[in-house]
C-alpha cells in the first residue's frame, strides 16, 4: 500500500508563526514523497485542535502523520493519543520540533522557515519508514518480596502490605520483629536466604532456602533492605585494638554499661574516637558523629563523673539538629582533639591512644575506656545477595541506585528496588524516608489488578545477521539480551529492554536494531535534514 | 570557510539531557545558528560511529554528539560507551589526518541551555576557520 | 620462564624435527601446521598421523590464510575434543585470541607453538613458485639484518614475540635455536620431548637486534604510502580499490556473517544519488569506497594485529595493512590495549572506566 | 534490423577517445542525464567507473582503459539495482561488461529501462595485478598485444555489438558508431551524427577476427580441458587456491549478499574436522575449496560472460577465468545460450522447452 502522509503544521498561537512564515512553508512541503496533505492550524494541542487532527487522520485515510509543532518532550504523548483516536497506530506519527529548536532560536525569519521545512521533510523521510508497533502489556503480580527485616524492611512492608498485596519478608535471622509478624498481609520467612532469582519486573520467581528446606515465592517486585553494620575491630585493623578497655560503640548504648561499671572510681577518662576504620573503607559514613554525640550526652547522665574527650577528624553533623548537638557537646566540656587514630595499647589500667595530628606529628593520650565510633559498611551477605539478584554495586559494596537524584530507590534491574542503608550509610530518618519512597514507587508502578505497560520501541535481533559475539550483551545495562544456545544468536527480552540503542552501536554486523529508530530510519532522516 | 558560506553541522542529541537542554535554549529564546540540524536519539550511545563517518564523508562540516554528563546517563552507563566510541573515531581520523576537529562530543544537561549555546556557537566559529569539507565535492569517495 | 631445549642450528630442519618429537611425545590428537600441498604449494593442514601425511612445513615463511581465521571457522561451534598442537605465527595467535574474545572461537585443547617471528613473504611469491634456497637464508634473521622481500607489514612488525604461546621457537646464543616454554604445559611438553637436550633460552641480544631492525623497518614502511594527509590522499590511495572486500575476508578480526558494507543499508537509491550527482557533477560507481575502509577501521582497528593478510590478498596492491596498522596502533595506544596479549583483557569497545578520558566532552 | 546497419564515421580523435566529445555533446544537449564510463582515478594509477553529469569531468575519461578494474555490469548494478529512478544514462563499456550487465538485468540486479548501452571493439586488457604493480603500463593495448590476459586472448566476442550503440574501430579502421536499435539511433542523433556510412568493412574485419579467436578459444580451452580432466588434475589446477572467494566477489554475476559457500565454511564442528582429518590422515584447511568452485560453476556458469574479473582478483594466480570459460562454454551451448548476447532470451534455468537437450542420437543427455 502506498503511504499517505499528512503533514500538519502548528502555529502554536503566534509562537511559531511569528518566526516561521507558515504561508511560505506549506508549499515547500507539498510534493514531498508520500505526502497527500499539508495544512497549518492555530493550536493543534488544544482540545479543538486534537479533535480536528483525529478527524483529519480518519477523513484523509492517512497512513502516516507528521506533526510540526513543539518539542516531542512536551506533546509526543498528546499526539500519540490523537493518533489512536483517529485509528492510526501512534508509532506511525513523527513530530518535528519547529518551536523550541527552530522558531524560538532562529532570528532570521527566512532562515527559520527554511530550517523548519528541512526539519519537517526529515520527519517525513523518517515516518514513512516507521512500522506500526503494538502497545505491549504484561500481567503483573502485585506481591512484593522484601529482603531484610530491619527498620527499612519493616517500614516498607507496613506501607505495602494489605488485602490486595501480599508482602514477603525474608531475613537470615530466624526470629523477626513482632512489628512485622503481626502485620496483615505480611508473610515472614525467618532464617531464610535468597538462593536464586528468575524473571523480570512484574513476574519474579525467587528461590528461598533455609536449613534443609527450599521454597519458591512469586512476586512482582523486590526490595533490598539488607541494611548496613559497623566495621569490626579486626576490619579496622588498628594495632592494639584487642585491648580490654577498647570497645566499639554499640547500636544499643546499654551495651556500654558493663564497661562503665568497670571504670575506676574518681574521674575516669572516657575517650570517643571518631572515624574508626574510615581509612580502610575509604569514605566518611556521615552518620557517626551524631551517634557519638548522642552517646556522649547519655554518658553524662549515666556516668556523671567521667571525663569525656573526643578524638575526631572533620565533624560531620548535617541536617537541622546537627549543629545544636555539636554545640551541646562543646557545652558539656568534652575535650575535642583533632587526630587520626594510628594505634592503641593497654598500659596498666589505661589505654594509650596514639594519633597523627593535621601537621603530621604524632600525639598520644591515655584513657580508662576508649570507645571507637565505627565506620558503616554493607551488611554481612549483602555482596552475595547482590551477585544473586544481579544489581549493580558500588566500590564500597553498597547497592548502586539507578540514578542518585532521579531514581534513588531503583537499581540497575527494573523491578528491584533498594531502601534504607543497603545503598549507603543512613541514619534512621533517611532510612525511613527511603523506605517510604520505595514503597510509594512500588505502589505507583505495580498496582494490583493493573497490567504493566512495556516499552514498545525495544531492540530486536536479526537472527540471520547475528554472529553471537555478544557485544550487545556486554554493553547492555539491563541484562535485556540473552544468548540462545540453540540458535547461537542473541535474543532481546522485550519486557526488560528500554530501547536506549547502546547495543545497536555495539554490533558491527548491524544485526540488532531499535524498533522505531532503525539504521534506515535515522539515516534517511539525516539525509533529508542536511540536504 | 570560503566566502560567507555557513558551515553545515549535524547534531546527535540524547533525548534526556542534550535535547532537553536544546529545548530549554528555545524556551529561553537563546539565538542559535540556523545551519545546525538535530537528530534526537534516546541515548547518546545510539549514535553509532558509522553515522559519524557517513556524515563526514557525506560532506557535513561538523558533527556534534551530545549527551548526559558522565554518571547522569538516563540509561545509567550509555554515555561511557559513547565516550569510548568517540575516542576511537577521533583517533582514526587523527591517524589519517582527517580533520578530527569536525567531530565533537559534549556533555550538556537538561538545564545547561547556555552551555549548549556556547558549545554550538564555538563549534561553528571554529569550523568557519576551516576549509569547507572537501568530501562534499569529492567524486571518488 | 621454564627451561628451554637447544634444537641446534639447522633451520628449518631442526624445527621440523622438534615438531616431530613433540608430536610423538605430546599425546596430541593432531597437528595444525603449514604443509606442502599436492601441487607443491603451501597451505594449512590438520594432520593426525604420519603415514600419508603431507610434508610438514611448520612456520614456513608465508601466510596463505590467517590461522586465526581457520581456527575460528573450526572452533566456532565449540572446543576441539582432544589436544591439538597448533603451529602459528604470533600475529595469527593474537588474531585468534581477539576473535575468541568476540566468542567466535575456542582456545580449549589447543596447544600453541609459536616463534620469535622473522615475518613472512608475500603470497604472490608462492603462486610465482617457491625458491627453496630462500628459506635457508630466511632463518638467519635473528642477526637483525633485514630479510629482503618480506611483506611490508612484517618489515615493520614490532610485536614479533608471542604473548600466549605454550611453546616458543626462539633464537638462542651463537646461532643456535631453542624451544622454550611459555606455559607450564609447554614446560612439560619440552621435558617429555627433549629429556636429554642441552638447556637453552632466548638470546636477549638477538631479540634486541631484531627490535632495533623492526623499529627502523616500521618507520620506513609507515613513512610512505601509509602516511596519508587527509581526504585527498585517502582518495588517491583507495582510488584503485575495486571494492572486492578481499581485505575484510582475509582479516582475522572481521567476523560478520554479512558485512554491513555489503548489505542493502549501504546502497543508495537512485533518488538519493541524484542530489549528489547535482552537487558533485559525478559519483563513483560503486560508491562508498573510502567509507568501507574507514568504517572497517571503526569496526576492527582496536583489535588489528597488523598481520598483513589484507594487503596480501589485495589484487590492486593498496597498502591496506600499513594504513590499518597505523590507525590500529593509534587507537590501541589511546586505550592502552594490546590485542591478543591476554584473552581475559576486555575489548576496549565493550568496557569503560568512569573516570577515564576526562578531556572528552568537557 | 534486417538489412545491414549503417553507421556514422567519426572525425577527429581516433579510437575510443573519439567518443568523449560526443558524450559531452549528448550531455549538454540534455537528451541524457548522465554518462557512466571509466575515469582515471585521482592517483592517476587506475580507472574507476563514474556516473558523470558535469561534462568537465569527462576530461579524465578513458572509455576503453587498458585494464579492467570494476566491471561495468557491477557499476551499473550498484546504481540501478533498486531501480533506475528515471535517470537516463549512457553507459559506456566493453562487450563482455555489457553482456554482464544484460545478464544482471535478467537476474533483476540491473535496470536497463533508461540505460543506453554503448559498446566498442575491445582489444582486451592486461592483467590487473601486473598493471597495479606498475610493471605494465601500455599506452594503448593493441589488438595483437601479447600482454593481454589469457582470457582476452581467447575472447571471440571482443567485438560483439551487444550495446544499443557500438563503436567499431580496430585494426586501423576509422572509428564508426553503429546504432543497433532505436535507442542507439536516438543516442546517435543526440550526438549530432547520422548513420550514413556503410559498415561492411568493419563487419568483415570483425567476423574474421572472431573466427580466428573462436578457433584459438577451442584449441586452448580444449588443452586446458585435457590438462584438468578428472578430479586430481582439477585439484592441481586449483592447488594454489587459498579459498578466499575473491573470484566470487569480483564476479559481476555473483550478486548474492552473502555467498552460501561463505556461510558453509563454518558449518563443521572442530570434532567433525578432526574426524575427517583422522579418516584421511590429514586435512587441508580451509576445506571445500573444490566444492566452492564447482558450486559456483553450478550457480553462474550459465551466465558467465568470461570477463576475467575473477582471475584478475585472484591473489593466488589460479587460472580461474579460463576454467570457468571452459565449463560455461559447454553448459551454455547445451542450452543454445550465450550469456549476454540476447536480451530477449531468458536465462536457461528459469525456462525450458518441451523438446531439448537431446543428443544427436536422439537420446536425452
Amino acid at each position: 500500500m502506498n503511504a499517505r502522509v499528512g503533514v500538519y503544521v502548528c502555529e502554536c498561537g503566534n509562537n511559531i508563526s511569528d518566526q516561521v512564515d507558515i504561508a511560505a512553508l506549506v508549499p515547500m512541503l507539498e510534493g514531498a514523497p508520500g505526502v497527500v496533505k499539508v495544512m497549518s492550524h492555530r493550536l493543534l494541542c488544544s482540545k479543538e485542535g486534537q479533535e480536528f487532527l483525529a478527524e483529519e487522520v480518519r477523513k484523509e485515510g492517512l497512513t502516516h502523520l507528521v506533526v510540526a509543532a513543539c518539542s516531542p518532550r512536551q506533546h509526543l504523548p498528546t499526539f500519540m493519543e490523537v493518533c489512536k483516536r483517529g485509528g492510526l497506530n501512534p508509532y506511525l506519527m513523527q513530530m518535528a520540533n519547529i518551536r523550541e529548536q527552530c522558531a524560538w532560536v532562529t532570528s532570521d525569519r527566512h532562515e527559520a522557515t527554511e530550517k523548519a521545512a528541512r526539519m519537517i521533510r526529515a520527519a517525513i523521510a523518517r515516518v514513512v519508514r516507521q512500522a506500526p508497533l503494538p502497545e505491549r502489556e504484561v500481567e503483573a503480580n502485585p506481591d512484593v518480596i522484601i529482603i531484610g527485616g530491619g527498620l527499612s524492611g519493616t517500614v516498607t512492608a507496613s506501607m505495602l502490605a494489605g488485602p490486595e498485596r501480599r508482602v514477603h519478608v525474608v531475613d537470615r535471622n530466624p526470629t523477626l520483629a513482632v512489628a512485622l509478624t503481626s502485620l496483615e498481609g505480611v508473610e515472614t520467612h525467618g532464617g531464610c536466604e535468597v538462593e536464586a532469582v528468575r524473571g523480570f519486573f512484574g513476574n519474579f520467581e525467587v528461590e528461598l532456602a533455609s536449613k534443609g528446606s527450599r521454597q519458591e515465592v512469586r512476586v512482582g517486585a523486590m526490595v533490598v533492605c539488607t541494611g548496613s553494620r559497623a566495621t569490626t575491630l579486626q576490619e579496622m585493623g588498628y594495632p592494639g585494638s584487642e585491648a580490654p578497655h577498647v570497645v566499639v560503640l554499640p547500636q544499643d548504648l546499654e551495651g556500654l554499661r558493663p564497661y562503665l561499671d568497670a571504670l575506676p572510681s574518681g574521674q575516669p577518662k572516657v575517650m570517643f574516637v571518631h572515624c574508626a576504620g574510615r581509612e580502610r573503607v575509604g569514605y566518611c559514613s556521615g552518620v557517626c558523629c551524631l551517634r557519638s554525640f548522642k552517646a556522649m550526652r547519655w554518658m553524662v547522665e549515666t556516668a556523671p563523673n567521667a571525663q569525656l574527650s573526643c578524638l575526631h577528624q572533620d565533624i560531620c553533623v548535617p541536617g537541622r539538629d546537627g549543629e545544636r548537638e555539636y554545640q551541646g557537646i562543646l557545652g558539656i566540656g568534652a575535650r575535642m582533639t583533632w587526630g587520626r587514630l594510628t594505634a592503641l595499647a593497654q598500659q596498666g589500667p589505661q589505654v594509650t591512644v596514639s594519633f597523627r595530628r593535621e601537621d603530621g606529628s604524632i600525639g598520644q593520650d591515655a584513657a580508662d575506656l576508649v570507645i571507637l565510633v565505627p565506620a558503616t559498611v554493607p551488611n554481612h551477605g549483602a555482596r552475595a545477595l547482590i551477585d544473586i539478584i544481579g544489581v549493580e554495586a558500588g566500590p564500597a559494596g553498597f547497592v548502586e541506585e539507578a540514578h542518585p537524584m532521579l531514581e534513588p530507590v531503583s537499581t540497575s534491574v527494573k523491578g528491584i528496588y533498594v531502601a534504607g542503608s543497603a545503598s549507603g550509610p543512613r541514619d534512621g530518618r533517611a532510612t525511613s524516608l527511603l523506605s517510604l519512597a520505595a514503597a510509594a514507587q512500588i505502589a505507583a508502578e505495580l498496582r494490583p489488578g493493573k497490567t504493566l505497560r512495556l516499552e514498545a520501541q525495544t531492540s530486536q535481533v536479526c537472527e540471520a545477521l547475528c554472529t553471537g559475539c555478544r557485544n550487545c550483551m556486554t554493553v547492555c545495562t539491563y541484562g535485556a539480551i540473552e544468548y540462545d544456545l540453540v540458535a547461537q544468536t542473541c535474543r532481546v527480552n522485550e519486557t526488560i529492554c528500554r530501547g536506549c540503542g547502546n547495543c545497536v552501536a555495539a554490533c558491527p554486523s548491524e544485526a540488532i536494531s531499535v524498533k522505531g529508530a532503525t539504521y534506515q530510519q535515522i539515516l534517511q532522516e539525516i539525509k533529508e535534514a542536511v540536504r | 570557510m570560503s566566502g560567507n558560506e555557513e558551515p553545515r553541522v549535524l547534531g546527535f542529541l540524547c533525548n534526556w539531557c542534550a535535547y532537553a537542554g536544546a529545548d530549554l535554549a528555545g524556551v529561553s529564546r537563546l539565538q542559535l545558528p540556523a545551519n545546525f540540524r538535530v537528530i534526537r536519539t534516546m541515548c547518546s550511545a545510539r549514535t553509532e560511529p558509522l553515522f559519524l563517518f557517513k556524515a563526514l564523508l557525506g560532506g557535513m562540516d561538523g558533527v556534534l554528539v551530545a549527551g548526559c554528563h558522565p554518571g547522569d546517563c538516563h540509561y545509567q552507563r550509555g554515555n561511557y560507551f559513547t565516550r569510548r566510541r568517540l575516542v576511537m573515531v577521533q583517533e582514526i581520523l587523527k591517524a589519517l589526518n582527517m580533520e578530527h576537529e569536525r567531530v565533537r562530543l559534549h556533555w550538556v544537561s537538561a538545564s545547561e541551555c547556555s552551555l549548549y549555546q556556547k558549545v554550538l556557537t564555538e563549534f561553528i566559529e571554529d569550523l568557519k576557520g576551516m576549509e569547507r569539507n572537501a568530501a562534499r565535492d569529492e567524486v571518488f569517495l | 620462564m621454564a627451561r628451554g631445549a637447544d634444537i641446534g642450528t639447522e633451520m628449518p630442519k631442526a624445527l621440523r624435527e622438534a615438531v616431530q618429537r613433540l608430536m610423538e611425545t605430546g599425546g596430541f590428537e593432531g597437528t595444525f601446521t603449514l604443509a606442502r600441498t599436492p601441487g607443491g604449494g603451501v597451505d594449512y593442514f590438520l594432520s593426525t598421523k604420519e603415514e600419508g601425511a603431507p610434508e610438514l612445513l611448520p612456520l614456513h615463511p608465508v601466510m596463505p590464510n590467517h590461522a586465526g581465521r581457520l581456527l575460528r571457522e573450526m572452533t566456532l561451534g565449540g572446543a576441539m575434543r582432544g589436544k591439538v598442537l597448533v603451529i602459528t605465527r604470533p600475529c595469527e595467535l593474537r588474531g585468534f585470541v581477539e576473535i575468541v574474545k568476540r566468542l567466535q572461537g575456542c582456545l580449549d585443547n589447543l596447544v600453541f607453538l609459536s616463534v620469535v617471528c622473522g615475518g613472512v613473504f608475500p603470497l604472490s611469491m608462492v603462486s610465482a613458485g617457491w625458491d627453496g634456497k630462500r628459506t635457508e637464508e630466511y632463518w638467519a634473521y635473528p642477526d637483525g639484518r633485514p630479510v629482503q622481500g618480506l611483506r611490508p607489514a612484517c618489515q615493520g612488525c614490532t610485536e614479533f614475540i608471542p604473548y600466549t604461546a605454550d611453546l616458543v621457537v626462539a633464537p638462542s646464543a651463537n646461532g643456535h635455536w631453542a624451544l622454550t616454554a611459555g606455559s607450564e604445559e609447554g614446560g612439560r611438553l619440552i621435558e617429555r620431548a627433549f629429556p636429554s637436550a642441552p638447556a637453552a633460552e632466548m638470546d636477549p641480544k638477538a631479540l634486541e637486534a631484531m627490535a632495533v631492525a623492526r623499529k627502523a623497518g616500521r618507520e620506513e614502511v609507515l613513512s610512505h604510502e601509509a602516511d596519508v594527509k587527509g581526504l585527498s590522499d585517502l582518495v588517491k590511495v583507495f582510488g584503485r580499490c575495486i571494492g572486492c572486500h578481499a581485505c575484510s575476508k582475509a582479516c582475522p578480526i572481521c567476523y560478520c556473517t554479512l558485512c554491513t558494507f555489503e548489505s542493502s543499508r549501504m546502497e543508495d537509491r537512485m533518488e538519493q544519488s541524484k542530489g549528489q550527482l547535482e552537487v558533485k557533477g559525478g559519483i563513483r560507481a560503486p560508491a562508498g569506497t573510502v567509507l568501507f575502509h574507514i568504517g572497517r577501521m571503526g569496526h576492527m582497528a582496536v583489535s588489528c594485529v597488523a598481520c598483513g593478510c589484507c594487503q596480501d590478498v589485495c589484487p590492486v596492491g593498496i597498502p591496506v595493512s600499513l594504513l590499518f596498522k597505523k590507525v590500529g596502533e593509534a587507537v590501541q595506544a589511546r586505550f592502552e590495549y594490546v590485542p591478543g596479549r591476554d584473552v581475559k583483557e576486555a575489548l576496549p569497545i565493550n568496557t569503560f572506566q568512569p573516570m577515564e578520558f576526562k578531556e572528552m566532552g568537557e | 534490423m534486417s538489412e545491414a546497419p549503417r553507421g556514422a564515421t567519426i572525425q577527429g580523435e581516433e579510437g575510443p577517445r573519439a567518443l568523449v566529445p560526443l558524450l559531452a555533446r549528448a550531455l549538454e544537449k540534455g537528451t541524457s542525464d548522465a554518462v557512466l564510463l571509466p575515469l582515471r582515478t585521482p592517483g592517476q594509477d587506475s580507472y574507476a567507473f563514474v556516473l558523470v553529469k558535469d561534462p568537465r569531468l569527462l576530461r579524465q575519461a578513458d572509455p576503453l582503459p587498458p585494464v579492467q578494474t570494476v566491471t561495468g555490469g557491477r557499476a551499473l548494478s550498484s546504481l540501478t539495482r533498486h531501480g533506475g529512478g528515471g535517470v537516463r544514462i549512457l553507459a559506456v563499456m566493453r562487450p563482455c561488461e555489457a553482456r554482464g550487465a544484460i545478464e544482471l538485468s535478467k537476474l533483476g540486479q540491473v535496470d536497463l529501462k533508461d540505460v543506453t548501452l554503448i559498446t566498442m571493439d575491445c582489444p582486451g586488457t592486461v592483467p590487473l595485478q601486473r598493471f597495479a604493480r606498475g610493471d605494465l603500463r601500455p599506452s594503448a593495448v593493441g589488438f595483437a598485444d601479447q600482454d593481454i590476459r589469457p582470457i582476452c586472448q581467447v575472447c571471440d566476442l571482443s567485438c560483439a555489438a551487444v550495446g544499443d550503440l557500438h563503436l567499431g574501430w580496430g585494426e586501423g579502421l576509422a572509428p564508426i558508431l553503429i546504432p543497433m536499435d532505436e535507442r542507439g539511433a536516438e543516442a546517435l542523433l543526440a550526438m549530432g551524427l547520422r548513420a550514413e556510412s556503410d559498415t561492411s568493412e568493419w563487419r568483415t574485419t570483425v567476423s574474421s577476427r572472431s573466427q580466428e579467436r573462436r578457433e584459438r578459444r577451442e584449441e586452448r580451452l580444449g588443452q586446458l580441458r585435457v590438462a584438468s580432466s578428472g578430479l586430481d588434475n582439477l585439484m592441481v589446477r586449483l592447488d594454489s587456491c587459498i579459498n578466499c572467494h575473491n573470484c566470487m566477489r569480483a564476479c559481476p554475476i555473483c550478486y548474492c549478499r552473502v555467498c552460501a559457500f561463505d556461510i558453509r565454511r563454518q558449518e563443521r564442528s572442530a570434532n567433525e574436522v578432526l574426524d575427517l582429518a583422522k579418516a584421511r590422515g590429514s586435512m587441508r584447511l580451509p576445506m571445500d575449496t573444490l566444492m566452492f568452485h564447482l558450486g559456483r560453476m553450478n550457480h553462474m556458469s550459465l551466465n558467465c560472460v568470461s570477463c576475467g574479473a575473477c582471475e584478475d582478483a585472484c591473489p593466488a594466480g589460479v587460472p580461474i577465468a579460463q576454467l570457468f570459460a571452459m565449463v560455461s562454454d559447454r553448459t551454455q551451448s547445451a542450452f543454445k545460450y550465450r550469456a549476454g548476447m540476447d536480451r530477449q532470451q531468458r536465462s536457461p534455468l528459469i525456462t525450458f522447452l518441451e523438446k531439448e537437450l537431446e543428443g544427436e542420437d536422439g537420446q536425452r543427455c
